[in-house]
């Protein structure tokens, strides 16, 4: 069975509402739908963040999330699943990036969804710049999300 | 002729985005690497960086990956996305 | 740090747009929310589903959503999560129940959404009974739900 | 005096969802259910069900639990819900 996959990168907000209607929409054969959903949090390790700048590097980017979703397709039995990162400037409770997964099995929407975040995170080419109080820095990747993304390489 | 992209802290620190550059087949990553270093600060500094990551033609790669005429090598710091 | 712990037992429909934004707002100490939507299915184990009657036991119902998502917020660094579950008569594509969970950790969203809609299936007091061409039936008990829920007494 | 509650097939089965029971504590689960039995069928069938579940007071128990006067007790098959 193919899975509808879909991954896009945009500047624009997204819509949650309109989001859950795409993912339900003639998608009666599934019975669990698992979304995540990233947010610019104002504090980051004790810093007050005030705003975000999101680079990426396009094409590469588009490629990754598709190959990403590929990878969980095959791995899980998932019927649809969506992920949408948004970059250039962002303040604080702005969202992020959204991954959302249906499947008539919720272990394989829970197991899909994590593993794309996860995966995302170490292997999509975005960069965050912050700027608050103390001025603006690019932030440091974090040992944690290369440890979560390689407890999926099994 | 390849085409260099540099993004995030790196891109800052050059004031360059991308660049196109000349190679002479054969030729490794590491070979460009070289050659760039060559240029002094802020290129060493940066291709000295542990944490470099390195993408040809949009995939994550390493220094021995041998190079041909019109590919896309990019150089980039860890990921922070998501 | 104690949570913002919710859970409802009604007949009333909910409205996903209104959840994210009770569970959005004045929360942007947290980067993470996970959510999981169950469903009506239209086809369960070959047959087909027309609709579903859910009969609960009031008061116990409540008890054990409560103090699951008080053993979730234990467990986990999570600051809310809420549980919806539905009662009556459902229909195909009906939403049935919500958990959702926001955290400063993704991880701790995860793993506390996941926990509570394990939990919930075999410890809160509720029966499906589905009506399709075949006429009515209670539905079984499936053992896989009983794997998943022992995966958590760790 | 306690409150007998049948849940879901089992209330279906006994068209009854709930009673009130005369105790004589001393006693258990165990006790209710055997005189439950001598009532004949649905009871025998329901309370033979080895997928039967309790709940004294809307806590999961076992038949060894003690009641006492005013106390609840449920009867219901696995939980499907969710």
């Amino acid at each position: 069975m193919s899975s509808l996959l879909e991954a896009y990168v945009q500047t624009e907000d997204f819509d949650i509402t309109q989001e859950y209607q795409n993912l339900r929409e003639n998608n009666s054969e599934s019975g669990a739908f698992v979304s995540f959903l990233g947010q610019v949090r104002d504090f980051n390790e004790g810093d007050n963040v005030s705003s975000l700048e999101l680079e990426h590097y396009p094409g590469m980017t588009e490629a990754v999330l598709n190959k990403l979703l590929q990878e969980a397709s095959n791995r899980w039995a998932i019927s649809r699943a969506k992920i949408i990162h948004r970059v250039g400037a962002l303040k604080a409770s702005d969202k992020i990036v959204w991954v959302a997964v249906s499947s008539a099995h919720r272990a394989d929407a829970f197991a899909a969804c994590e593993f794309l975040i996860d995966a995302l995170k170490t292997q999509a080419p975005f960069w965050k710049k912050e700027r608050g109080k103390q001025g603006e820095r690019w932030l440091d990747a974090k040992d944690s999300d290369q440890a979560k993304a390689r407890q999926w390489m099994k | 002729m390849i085409t260099l992209l540099y993004f995030a802290r790196y891109r800052e620190a050059l004031g360059l985005d991308s660049e196109q550059f000349s190679i002479t087949c054969p030729c490794s990553v590491q070979d460009v690497i070289e050659q760039l270093k060559q240029r002094g600060e802020p290129w060493l500094s940066i291709l000295a960086d542990s944490k470099l990551m390195l993408a040809v033609n949009q995939t994550i790669a390493t220094p021995d990956q041998a190079l041909t005429d019109g590919d896309e090598l990019a150089f980039f710091p860890p990921i922070t996305g998501g």
